[in-house]
């Protein structure tokens, strides 16, 4: 249908309709829980949810053909001059971004209507941060990307607190505080950039840059890497992830699928808009991707040694966003205008895009599933596959989901993290990245057989010992109410949290069916996503190189025999991990509460590795 | 470890951690580099013809940059409402949504001792807050003429709304500062912005633009309209986040 | 250069009161010193260039660069923001733990779960 | 003019962070915050001075003593005074 009136929609209007749309949905919630009561609030507020999380595929679907034509729409906010104006940038790469970001929110949004949380407030905060992700996906402004760290920032802290477990205070004020002062190093980094540049677009900063003598010298090396640094404590990695762990896995079950599966990875993206284009930023990204590269093996060891479900899904996330920066800090060193480059940057992208499938996709069931059986400890809960059936789930929609993601994040053909990981190898192969990521992936298969047990029957023994100990994860709000001194109905009981989750329901259901249905389908198609996506990144550089090499090919006998092996070596590490020798040694490597003080040395750590670096290339 | 060895550690640690950033902000924050002129060049010579406003600070806030103002905005609202629900209710408020009893934003209010309020302070304040509310107008409505505009004129119209609670009798209802509708207020305003952020995208020119460019109203107006917006928006804001936080609620 | 050691040293003690302070009131404390800090960064250097306030009136001289201060106006609230959540975080903490004490804290939680 | 009140600046940020009492804290807090308007002031930048001292001066002190009143107002803990005051953390147990 062709747009024939005098009324047309500008290519801007649609982009900024992505972040105005989620907006507009908060404002409505705001004013339904201001203005109206009962039954007509929640209606407004289930209405201004649908506007504003699935509204914006509507303006994806309409920039589509101008992103996939190769075209950018670029410019400045409201039209300002250019000098002082807020220029934002609207390519394949910001279409990627924020498509996942819909996808997930969507689905973890249908997700909270069954299981919570679901408050006005939970709600329009929720929005708010998925419209921060949209902006910050497409802005080329670096105080503009603080503004939306900040919001994305905030966001999350409210939305981690908002769980009732226990501990969750605590893991949101750590994670604020090393956030915020992280941010606070960031505006010292901005104004080196605006001290010498007098610019605040990447696009003048660049070109300030390498109009200066020496390229701007240790002044522009430092304030990069501190403006790098502030945002890689975002993205949880290597030295840098004390935080997640207590975050993620204390918040609720939706929030954690939306900070696993967006958060941690759109600011990485973000980041890459101006380590493309301003000088030392290639060098910048060679010892990120190493870094990647380290944190993928780490945190999978640490993962293999937990004990709390979701403590171990947490870990995996910090692991499986190592391969991410990882191929793409190698995309990011050969640079965008080289094939291989190319090739990695789309292999990043795919695997992040998955990573939110298959990961939303684990904890919600796992999510689920826990809260059933009312334990988390990987190595004392059994049967919860029973206790699924028992609690009324006729399909056994929970269970499938696991295995499907789990199955996912081993790399299992034909599901879709076999084709990212296939693809982030594949273009590594030869350097010492392929080993550490291979090594990395048998221990996610190791932890994942580990993980599965919970859903493996009961043996009388384990039995015995369940009905005795009650579990003492899910008494947090008792002994909140206790220390608070609070009356009872100010802190809820502690089957609140619960209570709607005890019982199979509707939204619980279709949203797992839906990431796994994504899981399975995304696996199927991920050739033809491969060229999407390569085609997508390759409109922004303009190339053409999509049809010079379309990519690795999947199901060849080397791959598939690869996975045998390492299906095998996992299987292996599985009994060593929990033979008495191997969960001795593992204890040596689970986590320790390094206190909050650790955080902040490895932040100042991190930082001063990334100068020295950057000084001495 | 012993306890000693442990603090000695511990003290190293931070040390360490506060040598290393002195190390890496040195450079940065002792830098002689030249300021660069090219940003304040370039408004001196165009941005009052440009934005229409004298007070070049308020034309970049407003003018140049409003999406970050949006996004400041978006962060207090945030702020806002997250700082009531977790010292009202804890998680609660998040994860129940609407089962909750109304009218509890004030829970704090059992932890100040009972005596906040004197007859002296009642009589100073009652007086004093409608002065400071004008005040906070005319600071909201000038600041694309003078220092000031509507984020500043938002705080004092918060304390003018604090003041009046505090001046007021305990039954007495005061409309303006009961908390239902400092929210009301909130919330409008909230969707006011956005309308007023995306209305240049109907009338053609562009989002964040003048929407009535083409009808010959100067940049000016739409400072303005966006600064009564905004101060509105925070004074109610934080107006129902101290009252709240004094315990002085329904 | 007086004024920035002065500025940096400002900045110093407030980061060692986050990473240093048992006390999380403290730590917050700290967080607003170092966002001060910065925000003092911005306005001394950004004013070396002119003489006059970024408001153009009649005949005035060079003006201050006004870029940094709209900046540091978005900065400075977003630091408050920022600070009020912590508080409530802290208020909660101490609810539930009785104490302000990051160490003490950290012992319940981890001997809860 | 300026160094000299940027040397009070620190004074007041070591005295914040030093005090027994957390209101004391709040208050040379919000006195830095007047100190920075009143610096803000003389170098020309006057709608960061009015934003400091209204934000940061009131806002903030308000959220504060709110805080502490509604808290505590000591900053180290009774019963731990005295003894070691290193991070005893927690031994995580095995399985």
């Amino acid at each position: 249908m062709k747009f024939t009136g005098r009324f047309t929609v500008s290519p801007e209007s649609s982009v900024f309709s992505l972040v105005m749309l989620p907006l507009l949905g908060a404002a409505l919630v705001m004013l339904a829980k201001a203005f109206l009561k009962g039954r007509m609030a929640a209606g407004m507020q289930f209405t201004a949810m649908l506007v504003g999380l699935f509204g914006p595929w509507l303006a994806l679907l309409y920039t589509f053909p101008l992103v996939w034509s190769g075209l950018t729409v670029e410019g400045v906010i409201g039209n300002w001059s250019g000098v002082v104006g807020i220029t934002f940038q609207f390519d394949g790469l910001a279409w990627l971004i924020n498509a996942l970001g819909y996808t997930v929110a969507g689905a973890a949004w249908i997700y909270s209507l069954g299981a919570g949380p679901r408050g006005p407030v939970f709600s329009s905060v929720f929005l708010i941060q998925t419209a921060a992700l949209a902006a910050t996906a497409m802005t080329a402004d670096i105080f503009n990307l603080f503004v939306c760290l900040e919001v994305l920032g905030i966001a999350s802290y409210v939305l981690v607190a908002s769980s009732e477990k226990n501990g969750a205070f605590l893991a949101s004020f750590s994670y604020l505080m090393v956030s915020a002062s992280s941010m606070v190093f960031f505006l010292a980094g901005l104004f080196g950039l605006y001290r010498l540049t007098g610019s605040l677009s990447y696009s003048g900063i660049s070109q300030a840059l390498l109009a200066l003598p020496d390229q701007g010298g240790g002044l522009a090396a430092i304030s990069l890497s501190l403006i790098i640094a502030a945002v890689a404590m975002r993205v949880a990695m290597m030295p840098l992830y004390g935080w997640l762990p207590d975050a993620h896995a204390l918040a609720p079950h939706a929030v954690s699928a939306v900070l696993s599966g967006v958060l941690i990875k759109t600011p990485l993206f973000a980041l890459s808009r101006i380590m493309l284009i301003v000088p030392l930023g290639a060098a910048a990204a060679q010892l990120l991707g190493y870094a990647g590269a380290a944190t993928a093996i780490v945190a999978v060891l640490v993962a293999l040694s937990q004990k709390d479900a979701k403590r171990l899904l947490a870990y995996h996330s910090i692991s499986q966003i190592g391969y991410v920066v990882c191929a793409w800090g190698a995309a990011l060193d050969l640079g965008m205008d080289t094939m291989a480059g190319q090739h990695l940057m789309t292999a990043a992208f795919l695997h992040a895009f998955y990573h939110a499938l298959f990961k939303g996709l684990l904890f919600l069931s796992i999510g689920t599933s826990t809260d059933r059986a009312g334990s988390r400890n990987v190595y004392t809960l059994r049967g919860a596959a029973s206790t699924l059936r028992q609690s009324g789930e006729r399909l056994p929609i929970t269970l499938l989901s696991f295995i499907i993601a789990a199955l996912a994040i081993s790399a299992i053909p034909p599901l879709n993290g076999y084709a990212s990981k296939i693809a982030i190898t594949y273009s590594l192969k030869g350097s010492w990245q392929y080993w550490v990521l291979s090594a990395a992936s048998i221990g996610t298969i190791a932890s994942f057989i580990k993980l599965s047990r919970i859903f493996w029957p009961q043996p009388a023994r384990i039995r015995l010992m369940a009905t005795e100990e009650p579990s003492a994860v899910f008494m947090p709000s008792v002994a909140t109410a206790r220390h608070s001194g609070l009356p009872a109905q100010i802190v809820p009981g502690p089957m609140t949290d619960t209570s709607a989750v005890k019982r199979a329901n509707l939204p619980v259901g279709i949203s797992q069916a839906m990431l796994a249905l994504a899981c399975v389908a995304s696996g199927l198609a991920a050739p033809w996503l491969y060229g999407f996506v390569l085609r997508l990144l390759d409109s922004a550089a303009s190339l053409g190189f999509t049809s010079l090499n379309p990519g690795p090919a999947l199901y060849t006998a080397d791959n598939l025999l690869k996975t045998l092996y390492m299906v095998l070596a996992g299987f292996v590490l599985f009994r060593l991990a929990v033979s008495a020798l191997g969960s001795r040694l593992l204890s040596l490597v689970r986590d320790r509460h390094r206190g909050f003080h650790g955080l902040f040395l490895s932040f100042a750590v991190g930082l001063s590795v990334l100068c020295v670096w950057l000084l001495l290339v | 470890m012993s306890g000693r060895a442990r603090r000695i550690l511990f003290l190293a640690q931070i040390a360490l951690c506060v040598l290393l950033v002195a190390a890496v902000l040195i450079p940065v924050f002792l830098s002689s580099m030249p300021w660069p002129l090219s940003a304040r060049d370039y408004l001196q010579a165009n941005g009052l013809a440009e934005s229409g406003a004298s007070n070049l600070v308020s034309a970049i806030y407003l003018g140049y940059r409003a999406f970050d103002t949006l996004g400041e905005t978006i962060v207090l609202l945030v702020a806002i409402s997250g700082t009531i629900a977790i010292i009202a209710h804890g998680g609660a408020v998040l994860a129940q949504g609407y089962g909750l009893p109304s009218g509890t934003a004030s829970e704090p209010a059992r932890h100040l001792p009972p005596k906040t309020r004197t007859e002296l302070l009642e009589v100073v304040t009652g007086k004093l807050g409608p002065v400071v509310l004008v005040f906070g107008v005319y600071v909201m409505m000038y600041g694309h003429l003078s220092p000031g505009g509507g984020f500043q004129g938002g705080v004092v119209i918060a304390s003018g709304i604090v003041f009046l609670a505090l001046g007021s009798r305990v039954d007495a209802s005061n409309s303006l500062t009961s908390p239902e509708n400092l929210v009301r207020i909130e919330s409008a305003a909230f969707a006011l912005l956005l309308l007023a952020a995306s209305s240049g995208i109907i009338s053609g020119s562009g989002f964040f633009g003048n929407p009535l460019a083409g009808a010959g109203l100067t940049p000016v107006a739409f400072i303005i309209t966006l600064n009564a917006i905004i101060g509105l928006k925070v004074g109610a804001g934080l107006g129902f986040m101290c009252i709240a936080m004094l315990g002085r609620g329904k | 250069m007086l004024e920035r050691i002065l500025i940096l040293l400002l900045f110093l003690i407030g980061f060692a009161g986050i990473v240093g302070m048992r006390n999380i009131i403290k730590k917050i404390f700290g967080l607003t010193i170092i966002n001060s800090a910065v925000v003092l960064l911005f306005i001394v250097e950004g004013s070396r260039i002119g003489n006059s306030a970024p408001i153009i009136d009649a005949e005035i001289g060079l003006v201050v660069d006004p870029v940094p201060q709209a900046l540091m106006l978005t900065a400075i609230v977003i630091g408050v923001c920022v600070t009020a959540l912590a508080l409530a975080l802290a208020f909660r903490l101490y609810k539930a733990y009785g104490s302000f004490d990051i160490d003490e804290i950290h012992r319940q939680v981890h001997r809860e779960s | 003019m300026i160094p000299i009140l940027l040397a009070l600046l620190i004074i007041l940020a070591v005295y914040t962070l030093a005090s027994a009492d957390l209101l004391h804290g709040v208050i040379a807090l919000s006195g830095i915050s007047l100190i920075s308007a009143l610096i803000f002031y003389l170098l020309r930048a006057p709608d960061v001075a009015i934003t400091e001292a209204a934000v940061g001066a009131g806002v903030s002190t308000v959220v504060f003593v709110w805080a502490i009143r509604a808290t505590t107002r000591r900053a180290s803990p009774v019963k731990n005074a005295g003894s070691s005051s290193a991070a005893v953390l927690p031994e995580d147990e095995s399985l």
